[in-house]
């Protein structure tokens, strides 16, 4: 971490950013209860250890920025200003889920905040966030996109194809790869040749490695690089260099076969960024322990109240399945 | 469906003149350009080179590079760019060179532009309009010639114009453009330079409702894009031994206007459907099919099918022109219909 | 068509086993890479993880990774890869993690593997097998739950295989893997777990060979991948009223079986063609009109169609499940055709 | 030109090379002539300018080695061992072509020595070639795999994705990108950001440029490239700086617009590859002048008989329509 940069964030900021990083962490607490006590349809992937990334970068942007993101998307949702409780109804299939319950843990998204939704396809929203950058250059609204997207997606040429076209078109996007080591059962080395950055860097894209476990370094690259891009200096490359706690969805349990217990203990033990940013709001004087414990009592509530409420909440009504497959047409099989 | 700017019919008092395909094309992106400044248009050597068909002359000089956007070569990229920008507020129309390029698309077309509306429970659209082509006998072999609409028009959330003259291609592009949902339309690059007769004064073609282009009542054959007019050759040539056809262009695929199909199915009781995608799979069956399932009892013959050949589209030119369906084939075919000879075989 | 390795009913003496879908193409794999080096899997987690599924267990330690090859998730890639190394001398089969994503690699399946052999005037062979999945309620949503076969059966050039049991998983993918065209081989995902009979000794199916899954005489059903069991359950309600179904399993797509789906609905009069892609321009759609236009002085009733609602897949539970056909879906169907109440309607 | 390269090669392989480029030059000015003369069906897009690039690769390769070629492909058809005859009826959609005249112009390859085929989808055979090399690798077959591409077909992601696969595995694949400038009707520059080697370097790929109007440097490249990947240290990339002397296809013919005449006339007179090679022969004392010219007299006569053959040579019968769409079905539609 540097001492520089930690020095210039203020109090408000990094509690406000502690917060976020503690909902996220309580979010996905949550929805594996949820899978493992078998009140959810279907699997989800966790986003429990890769906080720092999705919050550092998010409080950098304004509500009217885009983002898209991916299949472990809960955590970029709840950091673009999502709600519990809608997203816990999105997760169960009900109604009053952000998507109307037809979405689901891989397209969870709160629309209205410049979420253009998570995506079951890997590295298939790269082009929606380029495009949304395209708009904002045509449009001079001054806002900026960001692609979140897994060291995975990097396999994916659509990658190459936008980034081409953002760096020709001087487009306000930033490729956020979240670098967490693995691609489902894959460790990142035996899918990535060369190097990732150096991917971007060919295209004329300026990139940046950073501690993805450091909400701090991670928040002072995202305002540097979200503030130049809105002055049309895009398109930027970041890789984050983070870490997924959980499997690659909750159903993945027995995965020592390719990854090690010790090495999970590892990354939570001495590099938890909720942890991390704890120590230094303590030390730094901005909180105390007890006030941080708050913080994580009063998310604790409101994430149970929230899955209390998304339990009970009604599912869609039949009638709902024809609905929304075209804008102008209520019911389309009627 | 989509509210409709004007009936089937031109309104009173229209003046006509004759245009090109190219030409209609041509017009309805600079209308809409105008009048909207959210449209825009993507794709390969579109702006200063106005496509390889020279469809898009003029644009880029009234509209500039900021609205018409030459790419790179990157189908699946600037589609999904496409899509990006039409859910943030723009009308991109993305131009795909040639139709069987729509292979390379298909996961942001059908994942992704189909879809979005639906998996954010109404709150995203995608105003996008993907314009291609399609149609064989160009002598370009297996990878420039396809008709793809039928595996688009599977999907649901995309919308499937097949325009059948300059008329059309006009009318269903400016009625996509305002649609607030995907829609894929195919031109059939084989007709770019027909000339039709084409109002002079504003006009849009709503979607879903088929065209009668001739009335008639001894057999029913519906065609689409430019077998509309292999179908008029056709019932030419019955006319001529005394046989009424009438021709139907269903005009959209998705939305279909069964009902017009299956009325005139009704009323004739046999029926053809010619569409130039492969006959297996394709466009015809799901029209025979419906006509089969709403028309049983009223039917003398069975609905039957003229498609490409499900063959790959061959160079050669004496091989590749008895791939596509002719109108001395549906003529043919009609006769069959006409006087029983089918019985035998079903 | 290809030659048949047995005939649809199993060997005099064989002996028989219960085990699961998942196991059959497992040994299925081991087989045919114990007999044919040159047979190779390429795919995501393919190797140590054996799939998602844990479909592939257990090859990697028998045949080693330069058989058993983990790709980076690049499925234009990887497929495109797999069809120049069958072009020079291997048999890859290619695992597609979810037929989802069938969309990202139509180019490199539709314009590249299935028209070199027809391009290269039957030079140049690609004997690639595509392995990937199907089926919807699993909760997975509108990216990972379509049943995309018919799209890809449009295309000449790919043979199409839908298995509906553990023993037709092995027989049909034995018959892919020896196939010197590329092969298409659906699996639906929900009857990974499934336990069917399978012989001890080897066997493989012929393409373009249905099976009648049950002999009746009032109406046929045709079910493909798990709508068979659909069918069956249909008819079993069916048979308590009465009502005689004959159940058919066409097994592959293309070829299609064509006679063997026709005899049947001239004997019944009545047909069902019941699968689980989307219903406009699907696979039923096609089946339907080859039975209408070759059965049709047969039908007592029209052949009607049960496909999967035309609406992308919801996650919901209480909605993704109205959207796939059930055994009451094509019951209650079935009564409407025998009882004549669809003279109404039509 | 460097003349040391030079200096290595020997007189045999100069003239073999220079006949090659003589032949490929002359096949186009056929080509060029049946379309002006509407003898020809369609369209077809003119390698002359190109010669070097495809022979100086081509010379370094076995007949059992493999390549994948282009919409622009007969010159990698020529340079790998083709035919004028079969190649002219292919162009004329006759019988006795190397397709059946099934293929035509974008599909032209003559399989037998090792033409995977030309490709009218851009970029479209970078997967093949790269699967031919897992091939040869599997099968330690010692083959190596060219793909030749354009400029434009860098934009494809797919590139990036076989690049991956072939740096990971170690793929015995050249990748030779044939930049002469502009895809269509729009310049490199325009569509193409960054570098085009760094692209592959970033993969880990050892990249060189070279003059593609220089046979000789072309060809010393190539054969050491060869030599290195056969012996397991592929991948490698290669870019060719080159010129197409006619429009996009044969049917461009007005192209000011968007190329200079002047540019063109530069290249033809100062770059011209059979000029230089020719110059170098003859300086060297490697040929006289009238040896050269012998040799075009002989390779336009061989071209002018094989047109003449074409020209007369039989259609394929309406019955081959069905056939070949399966390898065991003799007629799909019988
Ligand atoms: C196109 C595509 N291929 C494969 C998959 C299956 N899949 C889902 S997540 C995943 C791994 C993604 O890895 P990465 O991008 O690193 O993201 P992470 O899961 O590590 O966050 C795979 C292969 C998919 N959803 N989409
Ligand atoms: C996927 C695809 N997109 C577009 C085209 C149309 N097209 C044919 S050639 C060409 C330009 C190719 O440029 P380049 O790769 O530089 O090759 P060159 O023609 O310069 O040899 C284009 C856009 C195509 N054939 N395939
Ligand atoms: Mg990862
Ligand atoms: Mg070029």
């Amino acid at each position: 971490m540097s001492k520089t940069k930690k020095a210039e964030l203020n109090a408000e900021d990094a509690l406000r950013m502690f917060r976020q990083m503690l909902r996220i962490r309580t979010f996905e607490n949550n929805a594996n209860q949820l899978y493992l006590s078998a009140k959810m349809p279907g699997l989800t992937h966790m986003y429990s250890g890769e906080e720092a990334v999705a919050v550092g970068i998010c409080d950098a942007l304004l509500p009217t920025d885009k983002i898209t993101s991916t299949h472990r998307g809960h955590g970029h949702c709840v950091a673009k200003g999502a709600e519990f409780k809608a997203m816990f109804c999105e997760l169960l299939g009900r109604e009053e889920g952000y998507c109307r319950g037809k979405g689901g843990s891989m397209h969870i998204a709160d629309q209205s905040n410049g979420n253009l939704g998570a995506n079951a396809i890997v590295g298939g929203s790269l082009g929606i966030a380029t495009g949304a950058a395209l708009t904002a250059k045509l449009k001079k609204t001054s806002d900026v996109a960001v692609c979140f997207f897994g060291d995975g997606a990097t396999a994916q040429g659509l990658m190459y194809e936008v980034m081409n076209m953002a760096a020709l078109w001087n487009l306000p996007v930033i490729y956020a790869c979240e670098n967490n080591g693995y691609s489902e059962y894959t460790k990142t080395e035996e899918i990535a040749a060369g190097s990732i950055t150096a991917r971007a860097e060919a295209f004329g894209i300026e990139a940046h490695q950073v501690d993805g476990q450091d909400v701090i370094a991670v928040n002072a690259l995202a305002k540097s690089l979200v503030e130049r891009a809105r002055n049309g200096e895009g398109p930027f490359f970041v890789e984050l260099m983070t870490y997924r706690y959980h499997g690659h969805h909750v159903g993945d349990i027995n995965r020592e076969y390719y990854r090690a217990k010790t090495e999970e203990e590892d990354w939570k033990k001495n590099r938890d960024p909720i942890i991390r940013l704890r120590s230094w709001l303590v030390e730094n004087g901005h909180a105390t322990e007890e006030a941080l414990d708050e913080i994580n009592a009063a998310v604790t509530e409101d994430a149970e109240n929230a899955v209390a409420y998304a339990l009970n909440a009604p599912y869609p009504a039949a009638s709902e399945v024809d609905m929304h497959v075209f804008t102008d047409v209520e019911h389309v099989l009627a | 469906m989509s509210s409709p700017m004007l009936s089937m019919s031109w309104p009173e008092g229209n003046r006509m003149r004759e245009i090109t395909f190219s030409k209609a094309v041509n017009e309805a992106l600079a209308e809409e350009m105008r009048q909207d400044e959210t449209v825009i248009i993507l794709g390969e050597d579109v702006a200063e080179a106005g496509t390889p068909f020279k469809i898009l002359s003029g644009l880029v000089e009234e509209f500039g590079t900021d609205r018409v956007i030459d790419t790179p070569i990157s189908e699946p990229g600037f589609t999904g760019i496409g899509v990006g920008a039409a859910m943030t507020g723009m009308r991109p129309v993305v131009d795909l060179m040639f139709g069987d390029f729509i292979f390379l698309i298909m996961d942001q077309l059908c994942n992704q532009a189909a879809k979005a509306h639906y998996m954010s429970g109404g709150k995203l659209n995608v105003p996008m309009v993907l314009r291609t082509n399609m149609g064989a006998t160009r002598r370009s072999a297996a990878q420039h010639s396809q008709s793809l609409h039928a595996i688009v028009a599977h999907i649901p959330g995309l919308k499937i114009a097949m325009p059948s003259s300059a008329y059309e291609a006009k009318g269903l592009l400016k009625t996509a453009i305002r649609d607030d949902n995907p829609v894929v339309i195919f031109e059939d690059k084989l007709m770019y330079q027909d000339s039709a007769e084409v109002p002079e004064e504003e006009y849009a073609i709503p979607f879903g409702q088929a065209c009668v282009k001739r009335e008639g009542t001894d057999i029913t054959l519906i065609g689409t894009s430019s077998m509309v007019q292999v179908c008029e050759k056709a019932a030419d040539m019955l006319q001529e031994k005394g046989i009424n056809a009438e021709v139907i262009d269903p005009r959209t695929i998705v939305p279909l206007d069964e009902k017009t199909l299956v009325e005139s199915a009704k009323k004739t009781g046999r029926v053809i459907v010619v569409d130039e995608g492969h006959q297996s799979f394709g466009v015809t069956s799901e029209i025979a099919s419906r006509i089969n399932e709403k028309a049983f009892y009223y039917l003398d013959a069975p609905t039957t099918r003229i498609g490409a050949m499900d063959v790959p589209i061959p160079f050669s030119p004496v091989l590749e022109d008895i791939t596509v369906p002719t109108p001395e084939g549906v003529f043919e075919q009609a006769m069959k219909l006409v006087s029983g000879e089918l019985i035998d075989a079903a």
